[in-house]
């Protein structure tokens, strides 16, 4: 029926990807085009950064990729094969293989599960345990995990509450390496730390894309800290990619008025 | 009357009921609310009850029984005429109990006018009533309101609308509240005191108490809360005036159930419970005590008290000697009522005290009639019987009771047909039999409880019919 | 004084459980003994409150009527959360049409409060303590259900059940892991709440006669019983309602108190 | 626009919601044990004569005939009749309705007008004896039954001090002072257990309003604690307490029936209880589905009053 | 110290068994000057603006001295505090998604701050309204006026905050925080208007923040706290340039992201200093 899986496997050049994406929300006078007509490719190994105001689209974007929503037209992909409008039954691989990050660690933490439980639900999966390699949810992946992650294994009994900010999110990260992906998908994870938390967090990020060759898809308003971890970045607004490219050709030389505006209205130290 | 407007120079006599009509048909609904009304206040009959039980005049002046006992002829007071002004003829009357006969009206009462055999108009104030077979209680039934004589001109509409020739007619119906009766201005008899009569409902014994306390009422025609009596002791404010009524209450037993099919399983029972205890803790004191199914109002009444005497240890022998040493556990199914509710909680007590388990179920009138009396579906249950002399429901067996007794059925039927002489010891053979036998137990007989405000007098101290007679109630 | 509620809630509440579960084993008097000889005994010795017009223990009678309290409530409000909690999260977790029969079905329900359903299942089946217990809790399944809905849509919008779907939970598995607990917390309020209600509306249907037939003493029966002797011997109707207005107070104070417990906003508040 | 639809929506679910509403009465009435024609005709009569009746009332036709002939017959006004009396069902419920009406109308206005200034009082000195007060009073009541309250007055107001009738009701047409002192008693009882409740939920709200931001901001221009409260916190606290009610309809509706059957009142709640108690089965159905429907409308009310009061839901932003 | 603003040990604790949220904050704020107030989250910032504005909680306890124009407002009644607010002093929010009340128009609220004083009638209080309006950058301010706060985004209604902050001309305004929530283009456009309209009406501004390169636009001085303590304060030029204090160099160095190239390890706080060393 799609064309997608009817055409003879083409060489596999993107690991996720949007075609043609719309996302509406809403209808009648309340309609609102999240996204229109997006297309995005993210190939393996990249580390890509997605910035824009806010409203601009960016975390629809990236809950569609990983098919968390369903786009109202065109369609998603992964590794070549669809993940829109599958169901949930169809999506092991892609759910073993991407994980995400989400922005306010408070609210993407089960206020009621200790830490040891929030980071061991994905290994818990039946749908992950799909993928031969995942790891089993031992008491031994759970200390490796939080040690990957600088936590210390005692706090694996506390709840989320009796965290710091740096610290939860560090658990939202372990529970996203936990099952061993090939994706990260992180939105927003810096936004709401305090500067001096947000650097430890944006430290460990980047030593573990590194070490683990990990696909990194990165959302943020901020360009200064997307320069930080990624090397192509695409630029958002209204529900439409405005420009993207490789991170110093953006930062340095922006070719849309509005990844200038952007750019510009950073604030910067007076010294 | 303190609830009538000072203004207004209308007497006007207000009093408490509990039951409302649901109609005011009395032969086409069997509520006893209906005669409570309207029998000899509206509706009148041929001959009346009187206070102590006895048969006089009301419509028919006199009446002659031929020696047969088949014929009885009927004299009608000429004066006599309903309230729609036309008079009352021995046409209407033999029209009335022809319609009580005929299948088409569903007459509730249909049964007592089985033995009739024709009525009919010998002229203008003469009725002659032929019957298949004697029997005393044809003549007793036409006292109630099987007897009434109904306005023929007013049979459609019966329902909302009475059409007799008592001295009140109805004013008003205000649904849920109360019922107004007014004066007949046509009335042919001696015209009573008020203008007005006013019965007020209460489905709550307590707001009626509290209506009457707080000068509402002039009478509580009954009062169904007999340990609030002390609230009226202040005999400068109210008079309390104690009868009787026709309403057994008994706990009935059924016959088809193999442990009640026992004999001594019911002397069991019958011995188990103290009814004085029981009168007393039930409804305070007020009431008699009685022993079989008669009340002292009837003719052939004795006291029976003595036939099955409380002695609980004896109650344990019989019940062990029937088989039921280790106990036996038996439905009490019982109406939502007051004397019903709280008979049922001391026998459940009495019972578990010679070993039977007793279940309390209270179920609404309309379940009680399904399933107790329709179906049968009951071990025990405890009733008022308000009817009079309804000592002969025990000669049916497929009454719900299930009693089954040759010699009793004989010896009802012989009464009824015997020549008044000879009925009385017939009936009361037929009475002790009940109570040897205890085809059920008697628990007591309600009291007649009437409440009025101090100096209102003429109020009938019995109950001997269902009516609510107001037509003597005067005030000083 | 954040803890005033909690403590006095809990207090009460405990009192009355504590006297039905003992009143399973002793009772000072048989509960349903009528004793003629001893009718409308003042308090004293060995009467500690005295005896009603059928010469049982008062304070017997309390204790005993305790038991149909707790059984009532528990049968109540466990009906009430064992049907309307799983409705109500299946309404906001599934899809928008299936969502809207449930709660309109709820709606219809809610329209029938629990006295109608008394009458009628009291018309049905005859009066009891199951069937009052049951019209109460069906008549509180809306309730419940549009709290745990309402609870529910705000887990839902949460971003650890969009985690859990990322980590491949099922829907089924989410609700168990992560619904219920974090919805739990309301849902006891309301239990609580509910507990109150219950005691309530069971003495109204009791005081109609609705509800457990005698002997079973009831506290709402109890009053009936004592409205008539109420101008000579009002202790009578005392006791019995200050049963219930002590239990029904526990309940509601126990409920306000855990609000106050888990609810954070209101600890500081300018 | 988007409110027009809403309501027309809304009213399309009422309807919808009536129709089922209307079955679940009548299957719940049909299923009830008891029959209407042996209660009639009493002890005594034959079962022939009770057939005969049953027949005669019509209550051997088929199931979904009878519904029908029913719901055809509510669509034109016509309860059907009584099957005891013949009397027409919307004749015994109109009366009933006008007392019961004013119970709970006065009632649920009342409610509100005792209920707000307790729940501000103790919601802003909660800290307080003053609040402590209140709140201990609206917890009292809450914790009475209403048939309770309603004795109590009787026996200080009626019997002790006499000042007012101990039950029974006037029309306001014939007497309207002695229609007042019959009411107030009743509405009085039903009040203070709802005002109980209400104060309850109007002080969470006018707490949470003291909790919210744009009450910090008023504070912040200048508004003393209780007139900014009055004037940012009453229209917020409204849109709770007009929730509240609408849910508290159903339970004062009950409350109703019981307090009409402590001061006999010849209201809706004494006509169910006894229409069901003889099995009139066309009165019970007829006064169930006016209850129920009261209910629904009213609720339907609130939902569509939502969209009036509240700017966020009436501009259809938010739902 | 003879400011606009004196704070003189200030100390709040809310509850015995907790940490004091202010161990004695002291300093002075003169008119026109714009200071900026800059910690980590729960270092006592909003405390601070909370217990100037006589906004606390009841569960809080205050002592110490907060002096405004030599007048002094610890214990003062609420009733003569409530005269100060929207007159003497104004105050900005954080959270410009709540701060406006959700069930009336927005040029209501606005022309409040006026009709409270009973100083305007309706008429020109309307006129009134709708030029501040425009001056803190509405082109349609009718449109504005007649809104309510949802139909407007959160620059929109952080301006119309503003604007009743200003309102009254206070002497003194305080900006808790007011663009954190905001985007980083909004944010810009929103820290212009607050330098316009500080500039041209001559109002003392506190203004808090954790970020730093925002009170570096704003503000000519800076105070630096940490657990309720001020560690540092001066010249903004000095702060930035020149921190003293290790946690100020650590924040400092932690926020010059563009000094980073990527790949490379961002520096921390902890690199200077260490939270046990403290105290
Ligand atoms: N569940 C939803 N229902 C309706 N509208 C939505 C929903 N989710 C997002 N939107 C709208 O879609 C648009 C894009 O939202 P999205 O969350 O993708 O933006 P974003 O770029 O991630 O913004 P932010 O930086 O604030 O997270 C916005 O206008 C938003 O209001
Ligand atoms: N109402 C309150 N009750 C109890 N403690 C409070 C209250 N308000 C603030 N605190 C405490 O006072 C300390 C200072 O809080 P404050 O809100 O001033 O921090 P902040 O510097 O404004 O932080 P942020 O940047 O997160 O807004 C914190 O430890 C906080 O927990
Ligand atoms: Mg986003
Ligand atoms: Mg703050």
């Amino acid at each position: 029926m799609n064309p997608a899986s009817r055409s003879p496997v083409a060489p596999v050049t993107a690991l996720l990807e949007a075609r043609g994406v719309t996302r509406r929300y809403g209808d009648g006078r309340r309609r609102v085009d999240a996204l229109r007509r997006v297309d995005l490719a993210v190939p393996p190994g990249a580390r890509i950064g997605i910035v824009g105001e806010s409203g601009s689209g960016k975390s629809t974007l990236v809950r569609l990729l990983a098919a968390l929503d369903r786009p109202t037209s065109g369609e998603t992909l992964f590794r070549g094969r669809r993940t829109s409008g599958v169901p949930e039954r169809g999506l092991a691989d892609l759910r073993s293989s991407v994980q995400l990050v989400f922005q306010d660690p408070r609210s993407s933490l089960d206020p009621r599960m200790t830490v040891g439980r929030i980071v061991t639900e994905p290994l818990r999966s039946r749908r992950l345990r799909h993928r031969g390699d995942v790891p089993s949810p031992s008491a031994d992946r759970l200390q490796e995990v939080l040690a990957g992650v600088g936590l210390a294994p005692e706090l694996a009994h506390r709840y989320p509450h009796e965290l710091s900010g740096g610290q939860r999110q560090r658990v939202a990260i372990a529970r996203a390496l936990a099952p061993d992906p090939e994706v990260l998908i992180a939105d927003e994870p810096v936004s709401a730390l305090d500067v001096a938390v947000r650097a430890h967090v944006l430290n460990l990020l980047a030593d573990l894309v590194r070490a683990r060759g990990l696909t990194l898809v990165f959302v943020s308003h901020d360009l200064a800290v997307v320069r930080l971890l990624c090397d192509t970045v695409v630029v958002m607004k209204d529900g439409v990619i405005v420009e993207q490219g490789s991170m110093e050709e953006v930062y340095d030389r922006p070719r849309d008025p509005y990844t200038a505006a952007l750019l510009a209205a950073v604030p910067r130290l007076r010294s | 009357s303190p609830a009538a407007s000072p203004t207004s120079a209308e007497k006007t006599l207000t009093v408490g009921a509990t039951l409302e009509p649901p109609s005011l048909d009395p032969t086409t609904n069997s509520s006893a609310s209906i005669p409570q009304l309207l029998l000899y206040n509206t509706y009148q009959t041929l001959v009346r009850l009187d206070n102590a039980g006895n048969l006089q005049p009301l419509l028919a002046q006199r009446w002659d029984i031929s020696t047969d006992l088949l014929t009885y002829t009927f004299h009608l007071d000429p004066a006599a005429k309903f309230a729609s002004g036309t008079a009352v003829t021995a046409e209407a009357a033999a029209k009335s109990i022809e319609r009580i006969k005929d299948a088409d009206t569903v007459s509730v009462w249909a049964n007592q006018m089985e033995v009739v055999d024709s009525a009919t108009a010998v002229d203008t104030h003469t009725l002659q009533v032929t019957l298949s077979r004697p029997s005393n209680n044809w003549l007793f039934n036409m006292a109630s309101s099987a007897g009434i004589v109904i306005d023929p001109d007013g049979l459609s509409g019966l329902a909302t609308q009475p059409a007799g020739s008592g001295p009140y007619v109805l004013d008003s119906w205000t649904r849920g509240d109360s019922i107004t009766l007014k004066l007949n201005k046509s009335y042919w008899g001696t015209p009573p005191r008020y203008d007005k009569v006013v019965f007020r409902y209460f489905s709550d014994a307590n707001a009626m108490n509290a209506a009457m306390l707080s000068g509402q009422l002039d009478i509580i025609s009954n009062l169904q809360a007999p340990e609030a009596v002390s609230q009226f002791s202040d005999t400068s404010k109210y008079s309390v005036i104690r009868g009787t009524t026709n309403g057994e209450v008994v706990l009935g037993m059924n016959h088809d159930v193999a442990a009640l099919s026992n004999l001594k399983v019911r002397q069991a029972i019958a011995a188990a419970i103290d009814k004085k205890a029981l009168l007393e803790t039930v409804w305070n004191g007020e009431g008699t005590l009685i022993g079989s199914m008669s009340v002292p109002t009837d003719p052939w009444y004795e006291d029976l008290t003595g036939v099955n005497p409380y002695d609980q240890a004896k109650a344990k022998k019989l019940l062990s000697e029937a088989g039921y040493a280790s106990g036996l556990s038996l439905r009490l199914r019982v109406p939502a009522t007051a004397y019903a509710r709280k008979s049922a909680e001391f026998v459940a007590s009495s019972l578990k005290q010679v070993g039977i388990t007793v279940t309390i179920q209270e179920l609404q009138f309309g379940v009680w009639y399904s399933d107790v009396f329709t179906k049968g579906d009951y071990d025990l249950t405890i009733v008022s019987h308000v009817e009079a002399r309804d000592v002969f429901t025990f000669a049916d067996p497929s009454y719900y009771w299930h009693y089954d007794n040759a010699t009793f059925q004989k010896l009802v039927q012989q009464a009824d047909e015997a020549s008044s002489a000879q009925e009385l010891p017939l009936m009361k053979q037929a009475v002790k039999l009940l109570a040897t036998d205890v085809a059920a137990d008697w628990l007591f007989a309600l009291p007649n409880l009437v409440v009025t405000r101090a100096g209102i007098t003429g109020v009938p101290q019995n109950a001997t019919s269902l009516s609510f007679d107001v037509t003597t109630i005067a005030s000083r | 004084m954040r803890w005033i509620n909690l403590v006095l809630g809990t207090v009460l509440v405990a009192g009355v459980i504590l006297l039905g579960l003992v009143s399973l084993a002793w009772t000072p008097f048989d509960p349903t003994l009528v004793v003629p000889g001893e009718r409308l005994q003042p308090p004293g010795w060995p009467h500690i409150l005295g005896t009603d017009a059928f010469g049982i223990d008062v304070f017997s009678r309390i204790m005993a009527g305790a038991r149909v309290v707790v059984q009532v409530g528990v049968v109540a409000v466990g009906l009430a959360l064992l049907v309307g909690v799983p409705l109500g999260v299946a309404a906001a977790m599934s899809h928008r049409w299936l969502s809207d029969l449930i709660m309109r079905g709820a709606d219809i329900l809610y329209a029938f409060p629990a006295l109608l359903l008394a009458i009628l299942l009291a018309a049905a089946v005859g009066a009891s303590t199951m069937t009052a217990a049951v019209a109460i809790g069906v008549a509180s399944v809306p309730a419940f259900a549009r709290v745990a809905r309402a609870a529910t849509l705000q887990v839902m919008s949460s971003d650890y059940m969009l985690a859990a779907r990322a980590a491949g939970t099922s829907p089924l598995a989410a609700a168990v892991t992560h619904v219920l607990p974090n919805i739990a917390a309301v849902i006891w309020v309301q239990a609580s709440a509910s507990f109150g209600m219950a005691i309530l509306a069971e003495a109204g249907l009791s005081y109609l006669g609705l509800a457990t037939p005698p002997p079973a003493p009831t506290w709402g029966r109890m009053l009936r019983d004592a409205q008539n002797v109420i101008f000579s011997n009002p202790e009578q109707a005392l006791w019995p309602g200050l049963a219930i207005a002590a239990a029904v107070l526990g309940f509601n104070l126990l409920g306000d108190g855990l609000r106050d417990q888990l609810d954070p906003r209101l600890r500081d508040i300018s | 626009m988007a409110t027009v639809r809403a309501v027309a929506v809304r009213l399309a679910v009422l309807v919808g919601s009536l129709l089922v509403a209307s079955f679940v009465v009548f299957a719940v009435c049909q299923a009830l044990p008891g029959d209407v024609a042996q209660q009639i005709l009493g002890e005594q009569a034959t079962p022939e004569a009770v057939d005969a009746l049953r027949q005669r009332l019509g209550l051997d036709r088929p199931f979904l005939v009878r519904y029908a002939a029913w719901v055809g017959g509510m669509l034109s006004g016509d309860f059907g009749s009584s099957y005891l009396t013949g009397v027409p069902v919307g004749d015994l419920i109109w009366p009933r309705v006008a007392v019961s009406a004013w119970l709970i109308g006065l009632a649920l206005l009342l409610t509100p007008l005792v209920a707000l200034p307790l729940g501000l009082v103790a919601a802003v000195w909660r800290r307080h004896w003053q609040g402590f007060v209140a709140t201990a009073a609206s917890q009292v009541g809450m914790a009475i039954p209403a048939f309770w309250t309603g004795l109590m007055l009787v026996s200080v107001f009626s019997i002790r001090l006499g000042w007012l009738p101990a039950n029974g009701y006037v029309a306001f047409a014939a007497d309207p002072a002695g229609w007042a002192s019959h009411l107030v008693l009743p509405v009085a009882s039903l009040t203070i257990v709802q005002a109980a409740m209400l104060t309850r939920y109007v002080r969470s709200a006018f707490v949470e309003v003291l909790t919210e931001d744009y009450f910090r901001t008023a504070r912040a221009i200048g508004w003393r604690r209780i007139p900014g409260l009055l004037r940012h916190g009453l229209r917020n606290v409204a849109l709770s307490v007009l929730t509240v009610l609408g849910l508290q309809l159903a339970a004062t509706v009950v409350g109703a029936i019981v307090i009409e059957s402590v001061f006999t009142l010849p209201g809706l709640g004494s006509l169910l209880l006894t229409a069901v108690g003889q099995r009139d089965l066309q009165v019970v159905q007829g006064t169930v589905m006016l209850l129920v429907v009261t209910v629904l409308v009213i609720n339907a009310l609130v939902d569509v009053s939502y969209q009036v009061l509240d700017p966020r839901v009436r501009t259809g932003d938010l739902r | 110290m003879n400011g606009l603003l004196d704070v003189a040990d200030l100390r709040v604790e809310f509850g015995r068994h907790r940490a004091p949220a202010l161990r004695g904050v002291s300093f002075s704020l003169q008119a026109g000057q714009r200071l900026g107030l800059i910690g980590e989250s729960g270092s006592g910032k909003t405390v601070t603006a909370l217990a100037v504005m006589g906004l606390l909680p009841e569960t809080a306890r205050v002592s110490g001295s907060v002096r405004l124009d030599g007048r002094e407002l610890v214990g003062l009644p609420d009733a003569q505090f409530s005269d100060l607010r929207g007159v003497a002093m104004g105050m900005v929010f954080q959270e410009p998604m709540t701060a406006l009340d959700p069930t009336m128009r927005v040029g209501r609220q606005v022309a409040e701050v006026a009709l409270l004083r009973g100083r305007a009638t309706r008429g020109d209080t309307r006129t009134n309204v709708l030029q501040l309006l425009t001056r803190v950058g509405f082109v349609d301010p009718e449109r504005i006026a007649d809104a309510y706060p949802h139909q407007l985004s959160g620059g929109q209604r952080q301006r119309v905050v503003l604007a009743m902050a200003v309102f009254n001309r206070p002497g003194l305004i305080i900006c808790d925080e007011p663009t954190t929530a905001l985007d980083v283009t909004v944010q810009a456009r929103v820290l212009d208007l607050l330098d316009e309209i500080l500039g041209e009406s001559g109002a003392a501004c506190l203004f808090i923040s954790h970020d730093l390169a925002v009170v570096s636009r704003v503000c000519s001085h800076a105070m630096v706290m940490l657990d309720g303590d001020v560690v540092e304060s001066g010249p903004v030029s000095q702060i930035f340039a020149a921190p003293r204090h290790p946690y100020t160099q650590g924040l400092v160095a932690t926020a010059r992201l563009d000094l980073v190239t990527p790949g490379e390890r961002l520096p921390t706080i902890e690199d200077y200093f260490r939270r046990e060393d403290f105290r």
